[in-house]
């Protein structure tokens, strides 16, 4: 049997390390792709707690939740990404915050 | 001309070059500097399973849009003109069988007739009988071939087979008459090589009871399936007032809604006592002029087709020397000539020039309907999609064999 | 959860099938490279550019984008409609509000167009532009 | 939305009388003419018009074939061969020498020293069959000499060459081969009709000169 | 000079070289005879089997069975589809190696074995060379929740027996979407690069038909798992009035001819071999692919016909419930009648041009099963009585 | 055939363009009736043609060039087959340039058709079109030397390394002892 | 390792491998759809029907890499030359050429005022196999199909794949 | 026996998830990452069914690998030519970057470490997508449908914005 800790540590590396990604890439689909760890992280969490502690799968539906939004959130930020693109020719991030000027 | 020198007396040494790299040959008509954003240069052939033999199109694609196309020919340039000039009358006949391979009982009448004319002599009847039934048994060999590669180019795969068998029954026919199976160097100036053997005309009845019911059941396969008119139907489109401009001919200018056949508006071989009807594209499904258009002209033409056959073998006189009229030698008074017929493709024409009291031609020029299909294809392939491609080139039915020459 | 080992084997099973037919025929299998062998493939021309160079259709990203909505919709009715049966006639209002949804969804992106491989403007305007050819010839 | 269900009922509909007419198919005899190294078997030929196999073969245009005993050396087929694939010389036979005369009763009054043609140029279009005026050279239904050595497409007919290398056997074929023989009395019978041909061209004066 | 081949030979020349090779037809013939035989050894060996080993035999009896089904079912299914494509077009199909060519496709493997494998220089390697092995993979991976019986005593005969069987597969299949886009992307090849991107727009479209079908059956049986869904459908008339395909006639007749649409679909079956269009694009996403590589995406490919045909049939037609009680033969039989069917459509049809791929399934399949979905849930839910 | 006869043509083509007794060519008795005009004349001439509602001509049918080196001056014919479909009639029409650096103006902007028949007309026989659209050669490869079609055109010896010239094909494989010396029935 | 000694030693295995493997290769030959004029109609005949090359185990794949066999039909142009060859290279090994027809074996027709014709493809590529012909029966494919597959039988694995090769580089 | 087994396979695709999603963050070549974050997810299935969620597992599979993926595969070969995949990352943004999330790491890690999380072994709890589906229609029906007009306005949305560029 795997202890709840360890579930928790992976999570918490996914999670640094996607922090990681978000802080240190300038490619926007690239960032996408460490939100989507983040993401991932959050959901082992949920479901390792409602395994562990709730003991029932009121926390799966969350994390069933949690991929819904997931989901909707790659496609509209990648639409965005692309509606970037085909204005800048680029897709890094940097480029697409001097827009706002 | 140094016939002794002929069997290669002379020359270079006989070279290999397998470990040499040939250089790259990038003959593109798209530079790649003006391309513009999103857009891509996509070959297709010369090798490809379904340019029909050696034609490639360089295509500027947009994802899957074909923005401008270019054909590239020559692949099969194999100088026909050029041996024209150097070999005797009756000599070129084998040369002309091998510009338009799938169809050179046609082509071979047609050069035949050009020198007749400029011989001015004329053939028997039994012979302007016996061209008659080959040209129009050549006719549905060529449509069936035309038909089934382009199905295949659609993606079935068994009624190119079907059609590949119909056509192995005219073949066979051929090879009984002639002795050759593709190839059959068999209209001469003035006659026909062989007469018919014995037993080929009940042989060749037969053919045509038995070949209706086939069509009409590949018809059923093909040209009516949903699919496949879906992808035929509205593709390709070309307009009546473009295809004469272009000066299309044959099925593909029929396709487009004219109503020409030089077999009943300018007959030949007595094409005038025959009764058969010319089949138009009508725009069945989408516009007139497409793809499905010229590819239903042919299948229907097959069916006139099997009229004319019947009719030629009923009226055919039953004596008759095939080479009464032929020529012990090809030695014209001079002057030029030009004499197209309706050959499978189109109107194929030879232009001769000749010298007086020469054995050889001064100068043929082959007029090749598919060459002057090809030469729209840029204009009906813009802004289709890369499968709508292959859909154009097999409904041009081209024999590049023919385009090149 | 011991049922999961299957999948498993059968993944391994993968994995050692590939690998030991690949490891024997690097043993037996001829190699003889040269350049000419190694360039890409375009039916025997020399290509133009590489196809990493190229941007694609927006189409893909648009079909891919209402695949995921509608995958996920999927995955979230499964166990609606594993529960179906006991849940009474509220599944059925839920079920069909939810599948409502999507269904307008869906007719959005028809009746705009997003479900048209090649956008019909696009092929519209170039096709136009071959009719002018041809009737500047007529 | 009539066009939607007239779509896909017509999809339908005509997918499956594909279906039909592909069903009928496989229950329908294969045509397949079951092709074998060795010559093929009567029993596998199939004509799909039922022509017999030999009427078939009468005018088959394939390997050249001279019967060289009877060549008097005049070229013709030289002459009137478009690709210009046959070589032949001769050499004057001495006044002395006793007359020979070919199967037709022409007398043969030189030597061919050199009868080359080759078949790997040929293009089977039997113009030089025509002219010859004692019919020894003749197109035959052989078409099994491929092989791994084009020199071998090179056919010299002449029974005297010049060549100072005597020739090499041919290469010799696992399978057994069976070369084409025509019937006894087959090949001094020439084709009938190509008789007629030359009957008719000498009486008929040349219009065209 | 040695060349790198000699070299290699030089390595093969060990006595144990010959035997693999000799041995490898023999044992390919055991093994597709394996499913069978372990089946009866299981059949006569459950009662003195301590209870407690019950599902280890079972699993290894499945094992078995998997086993044989991937061996036997390409080689057999690419002779099958020769023949097939022959006897449609009046033809003979292979006749020279074995029996009518039986041997054919043994012929065909070794010698893509022994053929020389290209990496294109630009290619990417990485991609290049993992896309076959995740195709092979995604396909045996599906392969292993397909039950292909029950013994007597109602234990299941399956490498796994997942409680969430549909879902798995539809999940897994999805796998066989990236393989082909790394394949065509990896190959640095245009026609490639065409035919992958088509290939995964095409199959990931399709999935969402395919998913709604599977919520149609289970929005009727109730259940996830096959066998239980092959369970409901035991009983009726002859044996065969309870198969889900003759419920609710015509809904779910319609559910399984789409269905089975699908599967063509995300096989790249004509008239959906859009990504392979061999008269475009010359041949796919695998245009640069030789020797082995190749042989790994035509394996996965017959794989995975007979794997939606198995699964057609088990959950429309019954799997191995037929008129004559359970047999685990009568799965098979479904299931390559349903290939042959496949081949069948595959020598009749033309191909649909890529928008109108798209255009059937987005226009055409996915709101019909839309559709019925929701008139089976009704017609269900007044059934149920509320 | 119905339409015009030969002669009608050209009297309407002559005068339309104005032309002298001495600037054009004719031969109404041949068998196909020609006219040859000056090369400068060309664009006119077919827009007569064409536009003319009673000649009509909407085909080019087919374009030649013909060499002619030893004529005096040595010229390239060139030669266009010009039918009327509207009024099923004939016309050919000819004209002439000068071997060397010989250029005639483009017919494509009055028959589409010409487009690729020029370009032909261009590779072999080197007569150049001014104001074509897409002036490259057609059949042959871009870097060919030479027009093939002219009567003195110079056979290169290898291109790209590959022999033209014909090889001494059966005497060479005869010298490397590859004869098998044997015919068939032999 | 004395390597020509563990050749000697292990003749029996070196015999059984290369039967199989000859085996195989003969009856799977693949050929590249690579049709160039006359003859590749008489080619396509060659696969239909009533000849059926399928009964010998030839599919037509499309890609060279797929494909073992090349069957050179019809006329070789220059401008077509350096594809020929360049597909010829792409090619995986072991590859086989039949030249088929005339055109292909030494020019044919054209040898002698094709100024575009190639004089024989062997000129670029090594050929394994002559059909002759123009065209040739399919029935003579075949045959040359079948010398092939004659010749495939005799060869060994030890043999170097491209032994044309190196004698030209020798003779170089 | 298989615990043992169990709990190896368990920390082997632990590592496979960590390293995967290592190159994603680090990787240099996109397309690469992409398909390591394949794996990420794969390995994250395999946590869900460690932890008996399979439902979750399947779904997992489906939507991440099968879905998400596919589409930013896609926008990475649509928005990406070649020589911009390799990412370049300025030595600037690494050091605070490693910072930040070494220091988010080691909070967690803290207090993870610190809490007791009263974790009880449950057993095995059975199948989960039944109950799934009743609590999904019936305690959280609300959001079963709020996660509709989700994905409808996500549609809509993410479709708008596409079209909009493209249309021109
Ligand atoms: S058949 Fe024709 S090509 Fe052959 S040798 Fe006779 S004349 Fe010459
Ligand atoms: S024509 Fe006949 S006789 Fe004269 S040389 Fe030729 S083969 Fe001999
Ligand atoms: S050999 Fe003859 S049939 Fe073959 S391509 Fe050449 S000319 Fe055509």
């Amino acid at each position: 049997m795997i202890p709840l800790e360890h579930y928790l540590y992976i999570a918490a590396a996914l999670f640094a390390l996607g922090v990681f990604g978000v802080l240190t890439r300038r490619n926007a689909v690239s960032v996408l792709m460490s939100i989507e760890l983040i993401f991932n992280s959050a959901n082992i969490n949920l479901v390792a707690f409602s395994r562990y502690v709730e003991g029932a799968v009121g926390g799966q539906v969350f994390a069933l939740l949690v991929i819904v939004v997931a989901a909707c959130e790659a496609a509209v930020a990648l639409a965005i990404v692309m509606s970037l693109y085909r204005l800048l020719k680029e897709v890094n991030i940097d480029r697409a915050s001097e827009l706002r000027g | 001309m140094d016939r002794k020198a002929a069997t290669g007396q002379d020359g270079g040494p006989l070279v290999t070059l397998y470990d040499e790299q040939l250089p790259p040959d990038n003959s593109y008509a798209f530079s790649p500097e003006e391309l513009e954003e999103d857009e891509m240069i996509l070959n297709m052939g010369p090798q490809h399973p379904s340019t029909h033999g050696v034609l490639r199109v360089e295509l500027k694609t947009d994802g899957e849009i074909v923005k401008d196309a270019r054909p590239h020919i020559g692949y099969l340039h194999r100088n026909f003109e050029k041996h024209a000039e150097n070999i005797d009358y009756q000599g070129v006949i084998p040369f002309t069988d091998r510009m338009d391979y799938v169809g050179s009982m046609g082509n071979s009448l047609t050069y035949a007739m050009t020198v007749e004319k400029l011989l001015g002599i004329g053939v028997g009847e039994r012979v302007a009988g016996i061209r008659v039934i080959t040209a129009e048994l050549q006719r549905i060999a060529s449509h069936l071939l035309a038909m089934g590669t382009y199905g295949m180019d659609i993606g079935a795969f068994t009624p190119f087979l079907l059609c590949f068998q119909q056509r192995e029954r005219v073949l066979d026919l051929f090879e009984w008459l002639s002795g050759a199976r593709l190839l059959y160097n068999y209209n001469w100036v003035g006659g026909v090589s062989h007469d018919l053997p014995d037993g080929w005309t009940d042989r060749c009845t037969r053919f045509l009871d038995e070949f209706v019911p086939v069509l009409d059941e590949v018809d059923s396969l093909l040209s009516h399936n949903r699919i496949f008119i879906r992808r035929t139907a509205d593709v390709g489109v070309i307009p009546p007032p473009m295809a004469v401009d272009y000066a299309l001919s044959g099925p593909n200018l029929r396709g487009s809604g004219h109503d020409w056949d030089l077999r009943r508006d300018d007959p030949y071989l007595g094409y005038e006592g025959y009764d058969f009807d010319v089949i138009t594209g009508t725009g069945e499904h989408g516009p007139i002029g497409s793809c499905w258009d010229r590819y239903f002209v042919r299948v229907r033409e097959m069916y006139e087709s099997v009229k004319i056959v019947r009719q030629a073998l009923a009226r055919l006189p039953a004596e008759g020397d095939v080479h009464e009229n032929v020529p012990r030698f090809v030695r014209p008074k001079g002057g030029e000539a030009y004499l197209r017929t309706e050959a499978p493709r189109g109107e194929l024409g030879f232009y001769i020039v000749a010298e007086p009291k020469k054995p050889i031609p001064y100068r043929v020029k082959g007029r090749s309907p598919c060459f002057v299909a090809m030469g729209l294809f840029h204009e009906i392939t813009r802004g289709e999609m890369i499968a709508d491609i292959i859909a154009i080139i097999g409904s041009l039915d081209i024999v590049l064999g023919e385009i090149d020459r | 959860m011991g049922e999961y080992l299957g999948p498993l084997f059968a993944i391994i099973a993968g994995v050692l099938f590939v690998s030991v037919t690949l490891l024997v025929s690097s043993l037996v299998r001829p190699s003889l490279p040269s350049a000419a062998k190694e360039q890409p493939y375009e039916c025997g021309e020399n290509p133009v550019g590489t196809p990493w160079g190229v941007q694609f259709n927006i189409r893909f990203y648009v079909f891919a984008l209402v695949f995921l909505i509608f995958d996920v919709e999927a995955v979230v009715l499964l166990p609606w409609a594993l529960a179906y049966l006991d849940l009474g006639t509220g599944a059925l209002v839920a079920g069909l509000i939810f599948i409502g949804m999507l269904v307008l969804g869906l007719a959005d992106v028809w009746v705009k167009g997003d479900l048209e491989w090649v956008r019909r403007e696009e092929r519209q305007a170039l096709k136009a532009r071959r009719r002018q050819s041809a009737s500047a010839a007529a | 939305m009539k066009q939607y269900f007239q779509d896909i009922y017509e999809s339908v509909s005509t997918v499956l009388i594909g279906m039909g007419v592909t069903f009928r198919h496989v229950f329908t005899p294969s045509v397949t003419q079951q092709y074998t190294a060795d010559e093929l078997p009567e029993e596998r030929w199939r004509s799909p018009l039922d022509i017999p196999k030999e009427s078939l073969q009468d005018r088959s245009r394939m390997k050249l074939h001279v019967k060289i005993e009877d060549c008097i050396g005049c070229k013709q087929c030289e002459r009137a061969c478009p690709v210009d694939c046959i070589h032949i010389e001769n050499e004057r036979r001495l006044k002395t020498a006793p007359p020979i005369f070919a199967a037709n009763g022409q007398a043969i009054k030189q030597t061919v020293v050199q009868f080359d043609i080759d078949m790997s140029l040929c293009c089977y279009c039997q113009l030089c069959v025509y002219p010859c005026p004692t019919d020894c050279i003749l197109m035959t239904p052989d078409f099994e000499f491929g092989g791994d050595r084009k020199g071998d497409l090179l056919y010299r007919y002449a029974k005297e060459p010049r060549d100072p290398n005597p020739p090499k056997p041919p290469v010799r074929r696992k399978f057994a081969r069976k070369k084409f023989v025509r019937k006894k009395g087959a090949l001094s019978k020439a084709r009938p009709r190509r008789k007629v041909v030359r009957r008719r061209r000498a009486a008929a004066p040349a219009e065209a000169n | 000079m040695i060349t790198r081949f000699r070299q290699v030979e030089m390595r093969l020349m060990g006595p144990l070289t010959a035997i693999p090779i000799v041995l490898a037809v023999a044992v390919l013939g055991t093994i597709a005879a394996l499913p069978v035989l372990a089946m009866v050894i299981s059949e006569l060996t459950q009662d003195f089997i301590p209870p407690g080993l019950q599902h280890l035999v079972t699993v290894a009896v499945g094992c078995a069975g998997f086993i044989g089904i991937l061996a036997l079912n390409p080689i057999y299914a690419i002779w099958l589809e020769r023949k097939v494509a022959a006897h449609v077009q009046d033809r003979l199909g292979p006749m020279r190696v074995g029996w009518h060519g039986l041997l054919q496709s043994f012929a065909d493997g070794i010698k893509l074995l022994f053929k020389e494998d290209l990496v294109p220089k630009n290619a990417d390697p990485v991609l290049f060379r993992a896309a076959p092995m995740l195709a092979i993979v995604s396909a045996f991976a599906a392969f292993a929740i397909v039950p292909w019986g029950v013994r007597s005593d109602g234990a299941v005969l399956a490498v796994a027996d997942l409680n969430i069987g549909v879902l798995y597969f539809v999940a897994i299949t999805s796998l066989g979407a990236l393989s082909v886009l790394m394949a065509g992307w990896g190959s640095n090849n245009k026609y490639a690069l065409y035919g992958g991107m088509r290939a995964a727009a095409q199959m990931v479209s399709y999935e969402i038909p395919t998913a709604i079908l599977v919520l149609l059956v289970v929005a009727q049986v109730g259940t996830l798992s096959i066998p239980e869904i092959v369970a409901a459908q035991e009983g009726g008339f002859l044996g065969i009035g309870d198969w889900l395909i003759f419920q609710m006639f015509p809904l779910n007749l319609i559910g399984f001819v789409l269905f089975f649409i699908c599967g063509l679909a995300e096989t790249n079956r004509t008239p959906f071999d859009i990504p392979e269009a061999e008269s475009e694009l010359v041949a796919g996403f695998h245009t640069e692919y030789s020797g082995m590589r190749f042989a790994f995406f035509f394996l996965a490919e017959y794989g995975n016909m007979l794997l939606v045909s198995m699964l057609a049939a088990l959950m429309f037609l019954g799997g191995w419930v037929g008129p004559f009680g359970s047999n685990p033969l009568l799965l098979f039989v479904k299931g390559f009648g349903l290939v042959v069917v496949q081949m069948w459509l595959r020598w009749t049809l033309p191909r649909l041009r890529v928008d109108q791929l798209m255009a059937v399934c987005w226009k055409y399949v996915i709101p019909i099963s839309f559709f019925l979905l929701l008139v089976v849930a009704g017609v269900r839910g007044v059934g149920a009585g509320w | 055939m119905g339409g015009l006869g030969a002669e009608a043509i050209v009297e309407r083509l002559v005068s339309g363009l104005g032309l002298g007794e001495g600037d054009f060519d004719t031969d109404l008795a041949a068998a196909d009736p020609w006219v040859r005009i000056p090369g400068e004349r060309l664009v006119e001439a077919a827009q007569i043609l064409k536009a003319d509602p009673d000649l009509a001509f909407d085909t080019l049918h087919c374009l030649s060039g013909v060499d002619w080196p030893k004529d005096d001056p040595p010229a390239v014919e060139v030669v266009y087959h010009l039918f009327s479909l509207a009024k099923k009639h004939w016309i050919v029409l000819k004209t002439r340039v000068p071997r060397e650096g010989g250029c005639l103006p483009t017919l494509e902007n009055v028959w589409k058709a010409a487009n690729w028949h020029e370009r032909e007309c261009y590779d072999l026989f080197g007569v150049r079109f001014e104001g074509h659209s897409d002036h490259r050669r057609i059949l042959l490869p871009a870097d060919w030397p030479g027009h093939p079609l002219l009567r003195d055109w110079e056979w290169p010896e290898t291109w790209h390394k590959i022999p033209v010239k014909p090889g001494r094909q059966m005497t060479d494989r005869a010298e490397k002892g590859q004869m098998t010396g044997v015919g068939p029935f032999d | 390792m004395d390597l020509i000694g563990a050749v000697g030693k292990n003749q029996f295995a070196l015999t059984t491998v290369n039967a199989v493997v000859n085996w195989a290769r003969l009856s799977a030959l693949w050929p590249m759809t690579f049709g160039l004029a006359c003859c590749a109609i008489e080619m396509m005949a060659t696969g239909a029907s009533r000849f059926d090359w399928d009964r010998l185990g030839l599919i037509p794949r499309a890609t060279p890499r797929q494909s073992d066999l090349m069957i050179v039909a019809g006329t070789v142009t220059h401008k077509m030359a350096i594809r020929i060859k360049t597909l010829y290279e792409q090619m995986p090994e072991p590859k086989y050429v039949i030249s088929m027809g005339s055109c292909a074996n030494n020019g044919g027709p054209y040898w002698q005022y094709g100024y575009h014709v190639v004089k024989g493809v062997d000129q670029i590529i090594p050929v394994d196999v002559y059909v002759p012909g123009c065209p040739p029966r399919p029935e003579a494919l075949l045959y040359g199909i079948m010398a092939l597959q004659d010749r495939i039988r005799e060869k060994s694995l030890l043999d170097d794949p491209r032994p044309e090769r190196t004698i030209a580089a020798g003779a170089a | 026996m298989e615990s043992m087994a169990a709990q190896a396979i368990f920390y082997v695709v632990a590592a496979l998830v960590l390293a995967s999603a290592l190159y994603v963050v680090l990787g240099s070549n996109l397309v690469h990452a992409a398909f390591a974050l394949v794996a990420a997810f794969f390995g994250v299935a395999v946590f869900y069914v460690y932890l008996g969620a399979d439902f979750l597992a399947g779904a997992q599979v489906l939507i991440y690998v099968g879905g998400i993926l596919t589409l930013l595969l896609f926008g990475v070969m649509l928005t990406n030519r070649i020589y911009d995949l390799k990412i370049r990352t300025g030595k600037v943004q690494v050091l605070p970057g490693a910072l930040a999330s070494g220091l988010v790491f080691a909070l967690l890690i803290w207090i993870i470490g610190a809490v007791d999380w009263g974790a009880m072994d449950t057993g095995d709890p059975g199948p989960s997508s039944e109950p799934l589906g009743r609590l999904l229609v019936g305690d959280y029906v609300l959001a079963f449908e709020i996660a509709s007009v989700l994905l409808l306005i996500a549609l809509m949305g993410a479709a708008m914005l596409v079209r909009r560029r493209s249309g021109s």
